[in-house]
């Protein structure tokens, strides 16, 4: 019985590979939507006034000095009183440039607080990882200690290469 | 090289050929290459999706990611292989099943799983790469002149 | 937006090869070896990066990323060592996706049997 | 008795007593499942590798073949057969198990028919009263051996076409009740230059109008007395061409007495592109469907034209053409017959 199937058999796989197709392109689609809208809203950048346990002012200053740059549309930083870590996303067709945006992103940094050890990075999982130290700095609920962790652990993501 | 070949064809050889090509049934180029758009962008689609999920879960940086995500394709691609989909899926989706990294899985895989009734030294061991072997010289070996003259160039040429 | 260009991207490299099977009549073996040196290329010129920072996976996932790799282990193990490095450093980068054929090849051969 | 250069003429006119026709499941899935002996749902049939699966295909047409004609192994005095593996093991193989003395032939799809002229010339002689002649081949088998593995994923152009699960074999005597075998044509090599391994049709066609018009001239009939002139496995392109070809020679053949094996096996909407080929095709559709039609007297007269292509991987590999061989064999039942 099997065997007199196969035929439908291979149309139900053609039909289900293009619904599949169909849920992808969507799904796709939506995601853009999404995107698009974070994108839009995040003018007001997320800021994080807190001097507990370190004034994050570094850090909201760097925020709106990199926002303001036409190809960049997020993002998140933090800082210790040593360091200053920026995690930026970049404008779709701008990717092509990634590599020299963060290098310029890097450089004006240093330039401007030359007091602090700069990091700068474009990849996803800093942005989400700096995303949630923001948001436990903001609920008050990290300690000096474990910001530093924190950063060091991100530090060390961002010099694996594959 | 075709050019050379239609030289030693003698005259009733290239009236049959015309002949012939007359008969043949087209390669439907244009639906052939929208199947191959939509199956290799859904395969890096997906590819795209893991890779977040590795990103987002464990972790992986962007860089990083690459490595899990594409064992990850393969181990899919070897089910589908195993149980004989992907060649269906590759009579309609052609190079958009062959070029992503699931096609070189499979060219792998497949000739694995064929070449088990010769045993698994000579059979699987012997044919593993009979597909894919080539795809890995002519990596390696322009992979290798390209990065030789590259190096050459920055060494000496103060590139 | 990522997803979109990874599709759109992936889905081009895909196209590139449907018409070297059509068009030029080549083997899979043929367009793939090709594509894989195509990609070594790209990457000898530096392009192949920017690529895959604008679409992610849909540069990756394509056989191209291949040859993109090599060049990039090499060029990486040369820095560091100079010319030795280009031939020491080949599947620095790309030995996951042999690695994980090779074994899934055999694991796949352990498990099934061809369907036909 | 020989005529003109490559024809003979069987003035005993041996019998096809009885044959055997096997199939796999794809067939069991096809045009003419009922015109099978066996029918396999399982492609392996119950072995550990395809190439085993492909030596029990054709013993069991043999074995179908003798049982259906009331003759022991021990009488049958030949066996001629091939098939498309290297060095045709699996024929040879059940062969053996057979035990009968054996000719291995090779004559890629024209197999079939290369097999029943020589066993129909042999037992027109007096070489022998009882002789087993067929032909055989395993689609996943000799996929693995002239394409890709089963399971690897090439997209397969329109031109390309299905091999046949299957084997047929004939028994054929110098006596007795059956469609009988009147005259042959042995083929030449035919070479047009195609190099498409996709397109088996195309590079085939001209030697199937090559051997088709020698038969003709040289049995001195029209194509008119032909009820059927069926081919092997020209599938849809070449009987295409074909037909251009005859049209081109101004041999009178009509569309529907011009008919092809390989477009008779299988349904519409089977995955088989421009139609069915091998060496099992034509001997499973001549020996089953074919021969059941001329004995319900649908029609008398039929020729038979196997048509194969002689290349192997390794001559496509290192860019040679494709040469092509045809041999045709009339078969006739009831009605008045050519002496």
């Amino acid at each position: 019985m099997e065997v007199i199937f196969l035929k439908d058999k291979i149309t139900t796989l053609k039909n289900l590979l293009f619904i599949i197709m169909v849920i992808g392109f969507v799904s796709g689609c939506n995601g853009n939507q999404n995107e698009f809208i974070q994108g839009n809203s995040t003018f007001g950048i997320s800021q994080v006034h807190t001097s507990k346990p370190i004034d994050q002012s570094v850090a909201n200053h760097a925020k709106e000095k990199i926002i303001a740059r036409e190809d960049i549309t997020d993002v998140k930083a933090v800082n210790t009183d040593k360091e200053l870590m920026a995690a930026i996303k970049v404008e779709n067709f701008d990717r092509f440039r990634l590599k020299s945006i963060e290098k310029s992103v890097k450089s004006d940094l240093e330039k401007k607080y030359p007091d602090y050890k700069v990091f700068v990075s474009t990849d996803k999982k800093i942005f989400w990882e700096l995303e949630k130290v923001e948001q436990r700095l903001k609920k008050n609920d990290m300690n000096k200690k474990n910001l530093k962790n924190d950063l060091n652990k991100l530090k060390s993501l961002m010099k694996e290469q594959t | 090289m075709s050019n050379n070949q239609k030289k030693q064809l003698t005259p009733v050889q290239q009236e049959y050929q015309k002949l012939q090509k007359q008969r043949e049934i087209k390669r439907p180029v244009v639906k052939n290459c929208i199947k191959a758009f939509l199956t290799g962008g859904l395969i890096c689609l997906i590819g795209q999706l893991i890779s977040d999920f590795y990103i987002y879960y464990f972790d992986f940086t962007e860089q990083t990611a690459g490595n899990p995500t594409v064992g990850t394709l393969i181990f899919i691609a070897m089910l589908l292989t195993g149980f004989g989909v992907y060649d269906r899926m590759a009579q309609f989706g052609g190079a958009g099943t062959a070029v992503p990294v699931t096609g070189f899985g499979n060219a792998v895989i497949s000739p694995a799983i064929e070449h088990r009734s010769e045993g698994f030294v000579l059979g699987v061991g012997g044919n593993m790469f009979k597909l894919a072997g080539s795809v890995i010289l002519f990596g390696v070996f322009s992979a290798f002149v390209i990065a030789l003259i590259k190096t050459i160039l920055i060494q000496w040429g103060g590139l | 937006m990522i997803y979109f260009w990874a599709f759109v991207v992936g889905g081009l490299i895909c196209v590139i090869g449907q018409i070297m099977f059509d068009v030029f009549k080549l083997t899979p073996g043929h367009t793939l070896s090709a594509l894989v040196v195509i990609g070594a290329l790209l990457d000898g010129f530096g392009l192949y990066e920017p690529l895959i920072d604008f679409a992610g996976a849909g540069a990756t996932v394509p056989i191209t990323s291949f040859g993109n790799s090599l060049v990039h282990g090499a060029m990486q193990e040369a820095e560091k060592h100079g010319l030795v490095g280009v031939l020491t450093g080949m599947f620095e980068v790309t030995s996951s996706g042999i690695s994980s054929s090779i074994i899934f090849a055999m694991i796949g051969a352990l498990l099934f049997k061809p369907k036909g | 008795m020989l005529a003109g250069h490559r024809t003979w003429i069987f003035e005993h006119k041996p019998v096809i007593l009885s044959t055997g026709t096997v199939g796999g499941p794809f067939e069991a899935n096809g045009a003419i499942p009922d015109d099978f002996d066996t029918l396999h749902a399982d492609l392996w049939l119950g072995q550990d590798s395809y190439e085993k699966a492909h030596k029990v295909l054709f013993e069991e047409a043999c074995q179908k073949a003798m049982e259906k004609g009331g003759i022991q192994k021990d009488q049958v005095q030949f066996i001629l057969a091939g098939d498309l593996i290297n060095q045709i093991t699996p024929t040879s193989f059940a062969s053996r198990t057979i035990g009968s003395p054996y000719f291995g032939l090779f004559g890629a799809c024209s197999t079939s028919m290369e097999g029943l002229a020589l066993g129909a010339y042999i037992v027109n002689t007096k070489g022998a009263k009882y002789l087993l002649t067929g032909a055989s081949s395993h689609n996943t088998a000799v996929e693995k051996q002239f394409r890709y593995p089963t399971e690897y994923g090439g997209q397969k152009p329109p031109t390309a076409q299905w091999t046949v699960t299957g084997a047929g074999a004939a028994l054929l005597s110098d006596s007795g009740d059956g469609p009988r075998v009147t005259s042959a044509t042995i083929g030449r090599v035919i070479d047009m230059g195609l190099t498409d391994p996709f397109n088996m049709g195309g590079a085939m066609a001209p030697a199937a109008v090559d051997t088709i018009e020698a038969h003709l001239k040289e049995r001195n009939v029209e194509p008119s007395y032909y009820d059927l002139i069926v081919t092997g496995d020209l599938g849809q392109i070449g009987r295409e061409v074909s037909m251009d070809l005859f049209k081109k020679h101004g041999t009178p053949i009509s569309e529907e007495q011009y008919q092809d094996c390989g477009l008779m096996i299988y349904r519409e909407g089977q995955p088989v592109l421009a139609g069915a080929s091998g060496a099992g095709c034509s001997a499973t559709v001549v020996y089953g469907h074919l021969l059941n039609r001329m004995k319900k007297g649908e029609f008398k007269r039929m020729l038979v034209v196997a048509t194969g292509a002689l290349l192997s991987p390794l001559s496509f590999q290192q860019n040679e053409t494709i040469p092509c061989i045809a041999h045709a064999v009339s078969i006739e039942y009831g009605g008045d017959q050519l002496t």
